[in-house]
């Protein structure tokens, strides 16, 4: 094949009438507005109730300080949610990513002391479990959903050997433990490095092969795999990603706490797929991004901030939640409504 | 009534609801010290939280036919009967821990039941709300961390708590919220907390120690560790750590000393004695078979008669006089009254 | 893709493409049995071939889809192996597949260049997207075939036409991509498409002769003969006939195909029928989509309704249907007014429709054809609310049989059968019903071969003589006229003209007159 | 072959290629239909090699003791996945179901077990009926129901341990007597499975929901009733959770909102999909589901059994689970898994 043929251009451009449906790409969807405009309302409900303590500074950094491990954790969940598959590991994956770090820094053990080399050390845990699922997944067809959860326990097993029986590792370097409070213009660090990646994920769905790639596994996989995407490797990829993000949040985690513990990600599965779930992105794949999870991620937490700040009896708070949970949802989908809509 | 079993035919049996809570992890140890000690092997059961895999994992054990002497950690207090009616069908002997239905005594259910034992939530709650009050000089307002809801344990430290507040009218309590015995959880709660009620809040009471090292680093993280006074059950060698070091001001004002080893071993020996046939369990006065144990309130004074028991050197001494002085004598944890625990 | 360490120059001589002894097989099934063919440079050749000859599957073998159990490919002389979809771009092979194949949720631009974003491409950068030069570059492959689709839109967002174009210009893409001359292989483009771009696209093909080389598959006889150079007939799974155009007819193409005559595609019309409507239509409307449509249909006669694309037809089928709402009007089944109108409601009451998305709307994939014959009207093969499998798989046989449905065993999954025997199972769903009293039929020849579309449609008229009715949405004007006993024509959802088959005898051209 | 080459064409008479019998789905099939059950008596093998006192000792009555609330709810969740949908509430559902049964069972007697399950199909139904017309996905509304249930129970229990307290007898018989020496309870599931097998493959309900799972569109325009299929699925998840609570309130006599039966959920997702049910629905074999369940059960108490360290033994259950579906998944439908 060594010819070349630089072709002429076979038809000249054409006018040609655009379809009645064309419409032009849209930057800012007015769909994703609804979200937006329940978290405002959240808001405006919390602040009437607490006039006094709500809309205070230290309230809202402490709103974005709780919303920070959620976001982290957000960011390759909906990663791997938008190719159409699920991540159950991550409350596993941050109990061994935070373990790893805690072990590897000054702590009370006096284990090793890697210094920064800690960070890396743990991602790489973090990311060696999204490789083990990733792999498993694609080459083994297992549903992610499985393999998954059972790398949730894998994860979890890790954190626990790891813990063994010598006492609480903790964090000896107290500079370390209060970064994640300590403030840069005026955000705590937690809740800036929260939003860096966010920034990062968006960016990575929006211009990289593998964020656009994940949409298109997530339309159609076998019509991914035809346009020559290999599917299998960018699923194994978004899985790595999504292991480096647990990771990060349990590092991040163990820094918050002080200590390492292997359950420093308990509840942080639920709590993140609810989000990914209010923010609008589908659990078929294919429709959503980072944007919508960090709206639905700042609605639960202002919730469960709220909740809290509103006095409501702490056994009723988690049926305030699911009624939260159950109308917004209900709210998002009842203008959608048609006879012919399939929601699985 | 059932005959002794030989020694050789006992194998000891540790239950516990996991492996990775530090009081759980010295639950673990007492056991192992025990059965050194007595040289009879020991299995560790780990109910993974569940009351199902708790159950089930004891009957596996019994099941291979093994004369088993006990002791559980119950999950749930309902799981008691159950587990009672298994051992008895094989011919074991248990002793329960912490949790039990109050009318479920050892008495009506014969000597394969042989004790329950726990330390008195009500004096715990009651122990730490005082030491709380009076390092605020009898004023003030303090926020309290509950356990996960449904559970007894915390329930009755609650009731303790609210007690001795009585007697200490410009003392209020805020709110109470549950942490579910989660460190991380106790952080992000603590957290709103501090953010509803600002500087007010002058004390922080949480329902066990690991809850404390959550509330501890919110506060921390607020900037507030030198204002804010705390108190717990348990205390753990961090906090011990801390109030050596006179953290925040002399931070940790009131604790309550009790181990999971000396729990552990204490029902294990208790559940061996009666297998041996070296105490018939019929005979017993009912305060032996339902039993509270002493709890020494520790405060920063009197901190230093506490400091020697987590020498693993001491254990051991301590696993000796337990063979010696027999599971209702021996200090610094006897047998105080009989149970039920009232509330008041 | 491995070259084979003898590769031979490229001569002038050297085909395109040169298929040996081809086989592919399903488990029992051999869909591909032995096919040896040439795809010379500079040419069109026509693939044909009864649904299910096997034309879809070795197709997805040049591109990388399927692997063949034997036999050898060679693209410009060189022995090639096609692991990957990547692997037929890159050796210049651009497809448009017989399902539509877009990404539905990104946008035109990235679909166009989706097969060179896989690999390495100068729209990307270290996996980043430059997106200007992929909108640009977009562009002006979709000004090649003629559409000014904006490169930005979502491709969900776009006109079934519209989605078409893009695959087209998607395949023509790959002529950028390799500097080679490319072969461009298209399955059945044109069933979806109207008149109007079915030439657009027909230009197109001629002028790629010059550079590259075509593989056109198609059912409609008298394109492949205007578009061709040469003409290969496919049957069960083996090349049966090559023959360059000016060698063959129409007719002995439908006798290579289908081993039979054509049949001479006369019809009675239906004698004016006194007996009382099975379905009138009064005043039906739906704001932004149609308006008052009415008509009234005895049994045994059909009513075509004509229009563009974007003219409310298919609205108007749906709404019949009860899939979509209408908000004016009414509709009345043997006298009966539908109240609160729902699919279920149309289905119970006698109505029957094919839709033009089979795959979604028209099937359950995933059931046995079996299955998906008794699961609208299961007549005797429920009991109850219990299922009777083996009347199921006895009536599904004798419809197998009478619609020469292939492979012959109705308890593989539907999905698995080739396109036009999909329509024929979907077809038997309703027919083999005696509730069904009104067809509503949106494009029911499409995908077929003229031998099943011969077949479906003498089910229809059988159907009719049983006392059905028929809404046809033809393909073509001149079924509309062949099957209508009346005929709807319709632009921007309303009524423009509406003839009587049995007093007027309009032309095609009268009826485009009043499209558009 | 040159340019003009013409084959003949084929004989007219020649037969089309049809597939030899029906030995191709069937031979794809055979290790779909009894591949839940060798894993299961692989485990079951390896467990009792290790500890052969484990099968002598009883050990299989104490896994079905186990495995009956699982294979209960891994059978509701399976209806669910089935139509393509998930319910996460089904746990949560199990310990109000036991909440309720501990209040009634005294005052009500036998019509207190027949109230439960009528108000937790109830509500089961409920789950479905406002996914179907209120065109929400099943995560996210389950997860709602899920929260609204814990603090249900929360408040009925006054968050402590309910004792039933008089007529525990009525439910005695479900753990006390054992057939073929394995406990009652079981046997329940047991025949929840065939019926639920039976169902599905031989009422024309059961067609439609599978049909449902599979293309909830293609089946909608063949004039199912689709949304109703779906809030039947729920339903079918209420009754088995109505069951296992039953069974919770058999075993311990009493529930607690954190107690007995509120850990099911994954266990029977797990059971579900052990047992083949596709997570993407439309496939699942209610009989398999009764190995699925018996495998999820047998793991952790086989670790025990085996004398696996504790600490290890979380990482053993992640291991043997991923392993155990990888073997037992149909993948002849496997092109697209997710
Ligand atoms: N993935 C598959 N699995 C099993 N059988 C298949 C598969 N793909 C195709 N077949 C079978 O192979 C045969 C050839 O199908 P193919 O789609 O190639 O036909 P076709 O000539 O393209 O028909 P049409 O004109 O209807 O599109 C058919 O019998 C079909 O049922
Ligand atoms: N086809 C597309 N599909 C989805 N998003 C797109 C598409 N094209 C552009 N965008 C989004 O819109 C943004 C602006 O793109 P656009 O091509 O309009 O940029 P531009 O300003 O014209 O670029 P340049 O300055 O390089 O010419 C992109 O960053 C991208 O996020
Ligand atoms: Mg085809
Ligand atoms: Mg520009």
């Amino acid at each position: 094949m060594t010819e070349k043929v630089s072709g002429p251009r076979l038809l000249e451009p054409q006018p040609a009438n655009r379809g009645p449906e064309a419409r032009p790409h849209r930057r800012l969807q007015l769909k994703s507005l609804g979200e937006v405009a329940a978290l405002i309302a959240l808001i405006v409900v919390f602040a009437a109730l607490n006039p006094t303590s709500f809309l205070t500074p230290q309230n809202m950094r402490t709103i974005l300080e709780l919303a920070s491990l959620p976001l982290v954790v957000g960011v390759g969940s909906t990663l791997v949610i938008l190719t159409g598959s699920i991540d159950l590991s991550v409350e596993g994956v941050m109990g061994a990513g935070g373990m790893t770090f805690v072990l590897l820094t000054a702590n009370s053990r006096g284990t090793a002391d890697l210094g920064f080399w800690a960070l890396p050390a743990a991602l790489l845990v973090g990311m060696g479990l999204g490789l083990l699922i990733g792999l498993v997944h694609t080459a083994l067809k297992v549903p992610s959903f499985i393999v998954s959860l059972g790398t949730w326990f894998i994860g979890l097993g890790i954190a626990t050997l790891l813990y063994g029986d010598s006492g609480i590792p903790f964090l000896s370097d107290a500079a370390l433990k209060s970064w994640p409070t300590r403030l840069t213009i005026g955000l705590p660090n937690a809740f800036l490095l929260a939003a860096v990646i966010v920034l990062a994920g968006i960016a990575v769905t929006r211009f990289t092969r593998l964020g656009r790639f994940a949409y298109a596994i997530g339309n159609n996989e076998e019509i991914a795999r035809a346009n020559g995407i290999p599917v299998g490797r960018y699923k194994v990829y978004i899985f790595v990603a999504a292991g480096a993000c647990s990771a990060a949040a349990g590092i991040l985690a163990s820094l918050q706490l002080g200590q390492g513990s292997s359950t420093v990600g308990n509840g942080n599965l639920f709590t993140t797929i609810a989000a990914v779930v209010i923010g609008g992105t589908s659990l078929g794949g294919g429709r959503g991004g980072i944007l919508r999870t960090a709206v639905g991620v700042l609605m639960l937490t202002v919730l469960n901030n709220g909740l809290i700040l509103s006095g409501v009896s702490p056994n009723l708070q988690s049926a305030v939640s699911g009624a939260v949970l159950i109308a917004a949802v209900l709210a998002a989908a009842w203008p959608h409504r048609s006879r012919l809509r399939i929601v699985k | 009534a059932s005959q002794p079993i030989d020694k050789k035919d006992i194998v000891l049996v540790a239950s516990v609801i996991n492996t990775t809570n530090p009081y759980m992890a010295s639950m673990i140890q007492g056991a192992q010290a025990l059965s050194k000690k007595l040289g009879v092997p020991l299995q560790i059961v780990d109910s993974e939280g569940s009351s199902q895999t708790e159950i089930s994992k004891i009957q596996a054990i019994l099941a291979q036919g093994k004369k088993v002497a006990l002791m559980v950690n119950t999950v749930a207090s309902s799981d008691a009967p159950t587990i009672v009616n298994a051992v008895k069908a094989a011919g074991g002997y248990v002793s329960i821990w912490w949790n039990k239905p109050d009318d479920y005594e050892p008495w009506n259910v014969g000597n394969n039941f042989v004790a329950f034992q726990k330390y008195s939530g009500v004096q715990s709650g009651e122990c730490t709300a005082n030491a709380l009050a009076k390092s605020l000089n009898g004023k003030g307002n303090i926020v309290a961390l509950a356990g996960v809801q449904d559970s007894t344990t915390s329930q009755t430290r609650v009731a303790g708590l609210k007690e001795a507040l009585k007697a200490y009218p410009n003392i209020h309590l805020l709110d109470t919220q549950p942490a579910n015995w989660d460190p991380q959880q106790a952080l992000q709660v603590t957290q709103s907390l501090l953010a509803k009620y600002g500087n007010q809040v002058n004390g922080v009471w949480s329902a066990d120690d690991g809850m404390t090292v959550g509330s501890i680093q919110a506060v921390q993280n607020a900037g507030r560790i030198n204002d804010v006074k705390f108190a717990s059950d348990g205390l753990y060698p961090p906090e011990i750590k801390d109030m050596q070091d006179h953290m925040g001001n002399d931070a940790i004002v009131g604790e309550t000393f009790h181990r999971g080893y000396m729990a552990a071993a204490i029902g294990l020996y208790t559940a061996y004695q009666a297998a041996t046939g070296a105490i018939d369990p019929s005979k017993l006065p009912h305060e032996k078979r339902d039993s509270l144990f002493q709890l020494e309130c520790v405060t920063p004074q009197n901190l230093s008669d506490y400091t020697k028991y987590d020498d693993p050197n001491y254990i051991s001494s301590w696993m000796d006089s337990l063979i010696k002085d027999g599971p209702w004598n021996t200090p610094p944890t006897p047998l105080v009254a009989g149970g039920p625990e009232k509330l008041p | 893709m491995t070259n084979a360490p003898l590769a031979p120059a490229t001569g002038l001589h050297t085909p395109a493409l040169r298929l040996t002894n081809v086989v592919k097989s399903f488990g029992a099934v051999q869909a591909v049995r032995n096919v040896s063919l040439e795809v010379p440079r500079n040419e069109v050749v026509g693939l044909i071939g009864e649904n299910g000859a096997g034309k879809s599957t070795l197709l997805k073998i040049l591109t990388g889809l399927h692997q063949p159990d034997s036999g050898t490919i060679e693209a410009h002389g060189r022995r090639v192996n096609f692991r990957r979809p990547q692997d037929a771009v890159a050796a210049g092979i651009g497809v448009v597949h017989q399902e539509q194949s877009l990404l539905t949720n990104l946008s035109v631009a990235e679909n166009i260049a989706m097969n060179a974003l896989s690999s390495k491409d100068a729209a990307t950068r270290y996996g980043i997207y430059r997106w200007s030069r992929l909108n640009r570059e977009a562009a002006q492959v979709l000004a090649r075939v003629g559409s000014s689709v904006d490169p930005r839109t979502t491709v969900g967002d776009l006109s079934f036409v519209d989605r078409q174009m893009v695959e087209i210009a998607r395949a023509l893409r790959v002529d950028e991509a390799v500097h080679a001359s490319p072969l461009v292989i298209l399955d059945e483009p044109t069933s979806v498409l109207e008149r109007s771009e079915t030439e657009i696209l027909e230009r197109e093909i001629r002028a790629l002769k010059r550079i590259g080389s075509v593989l056109f598959v198609s059912h409609r006889l008298d394109e492949i003969l205007r578009i061709c150079d040469r003409v290969i007939v496919m049957r069960h799974g083996q090349v049966v006939a090559d023959r360059r155009r000016e060698e063959v007819t129409e007719d002995d193409l439908f006798r290579l195909m289908v081993g039979k005559e054509a049949t001479a595609r006369t019809r009675q019309k239906a004698a004016q029928n006194p007996a009382a409507p099975v379905i009138e239509v009064r005043g039906l409307g739906r704001r932004g989509s149609f308006k008052d449509i009415s008509f009234s249909l005895s049994p045994g006669s059909c009513l075509a309704i004509v229009g563009a694309m974007g003219s409310g037809r298919e609205s108007v089928s749906r709404a019949l249907f009860g899939a979509e709402p209408f908000d004016s009007g009414t509709i009345e089944i043997a006298g009966k007014p539908a109240r609160s109108w729902s699919i279920r409601r149309a289905v119970r009451s006698g109505l029957a429709y094919i839709p033009a998305e089979r795959k979604v709307e028209g099937m359950v994939g995933g059931l046995s054809a079996a299955e998906n014959l008794a699961l609208a009207h299961p007549g005797p093969a429920a009991w109850g609310p219990f299922l009777k499998r083996r009347e199921q798989a006895k009536g599904a046989a004798e419809w197998f049989e009478r619609l020469d449905v292939r492979p012959r065993d109705p308890r593989l999954p539907l999905g698995s059968f080739s396109g036009g025997n999909q329509q024929k199972v979907v077809l038997a769903k309703w027919l083999s019903a005696k509730e069904s009293k009104v067809l509503v039929l949106d494009h029911p020849l499409r995908g077929l071969d003229p031998g099943a579309a011969q077949t479906v449609n003498e089910q229809i008229r059988t159907a009719q003589s049983g006392g059905a009715a028929v809404v046809l949405l033809p393909d073509t004007l001149e079924e509309a006229l062949e099957m209508g006993d009346q005929v709807l024509v319709m632009r921007d959802g309303e009524v423009t003209a509406r003839f009587d088959l049995s007093t007027d005898s309009p032309t095609s051209l009268d009826l485009l007159e009043k499209m558009v | 072959m040159t340019d003009n080459a013409v084959l003949q064409p084929e004989p007219l008479s020649a037969a089309p290629p049809t597939p030899k019998g029906p030995t191709r789905p069937r031979r794809a099939g055979i290790w779909r239909s009894i591949g839940p059950l060798a894993v299961f008596v692989a485990l079951l093998v390896l467990v009792a090699v290790l500890t052969p006192t484990f099968l002598t000792g009883g050990g299989l009555g104490i896994l079905t003791v186990t495995a009956a609330p699982i294979l209960l709810v891994a059978l509701g969740q399976a209806m669910v996945l089935n139509v393509g949908s998930i319910d996460l509430s089904n746990a949560a559902l199990v310990v109000f179901s036991a909440m309720v049964l501990a209040q009634t069972l005294g005052p009500l007697a036998a019509a207190a077990p027949l109230l439960t399950l009528a108000l937790m199909t109830l509500i089961g139904a409920a789950n479905g009926f406002l996914i179907a017309f209120g065109q929400i996905p099943s995560f996210a509304l389950t997860l709602g129901t899920l929260g609204i249930l814990q603090a249900a129970s929360l408040e009925v229990s006054h968050a402590t341990t309910v004792y039933a307290t008089a007529n525990t007898d009525l439910l005695a018989p479900l753990f006390g007597t054992a057939l073929a020496g394995l406990p009652l309870a079981f046997w329940v599931g047991v025949v929840c499975a065939v019926l639920l097998w039976a169902a599905l493959r031989f009422t024309r309900a059961g067609q439609g929901v599978t049909a449902v799972g599979l293309n909830e569109s293609g089946a909608l325009f063949s004039g199912l009733r689709t949304r109703w299929l779906k809030v039947a699925a729920f339903a079918l998840s209420g009754l088995m959770s109505g069951l296992a609570g039953i069974l919770v309130i058999a075993q311990a006599g009493a529930a607690s909102s954190f107690g007995l039966g509120s850990d099911l959920l994954l266990p029977g997702i797990t059971a579900a999909i052990l047992g083949g049910t596709a997570i993407t629905g439309g496939v699942t074999n209610p009989l398999n589901i009764v190995f699925g369940a018996l495998t999820v059960g047998l793991v952790p108490i086989g670790a025990t059994s085996v004398g696996i360290n504790p600490q290890a033994q979380s990482l053993v259950y992640g291991l043997v689970i991923i392993v155990a579906v990888a073997l037992t998944m149909g993948r002849k439908r496997a092109g697209v898994v997710k």
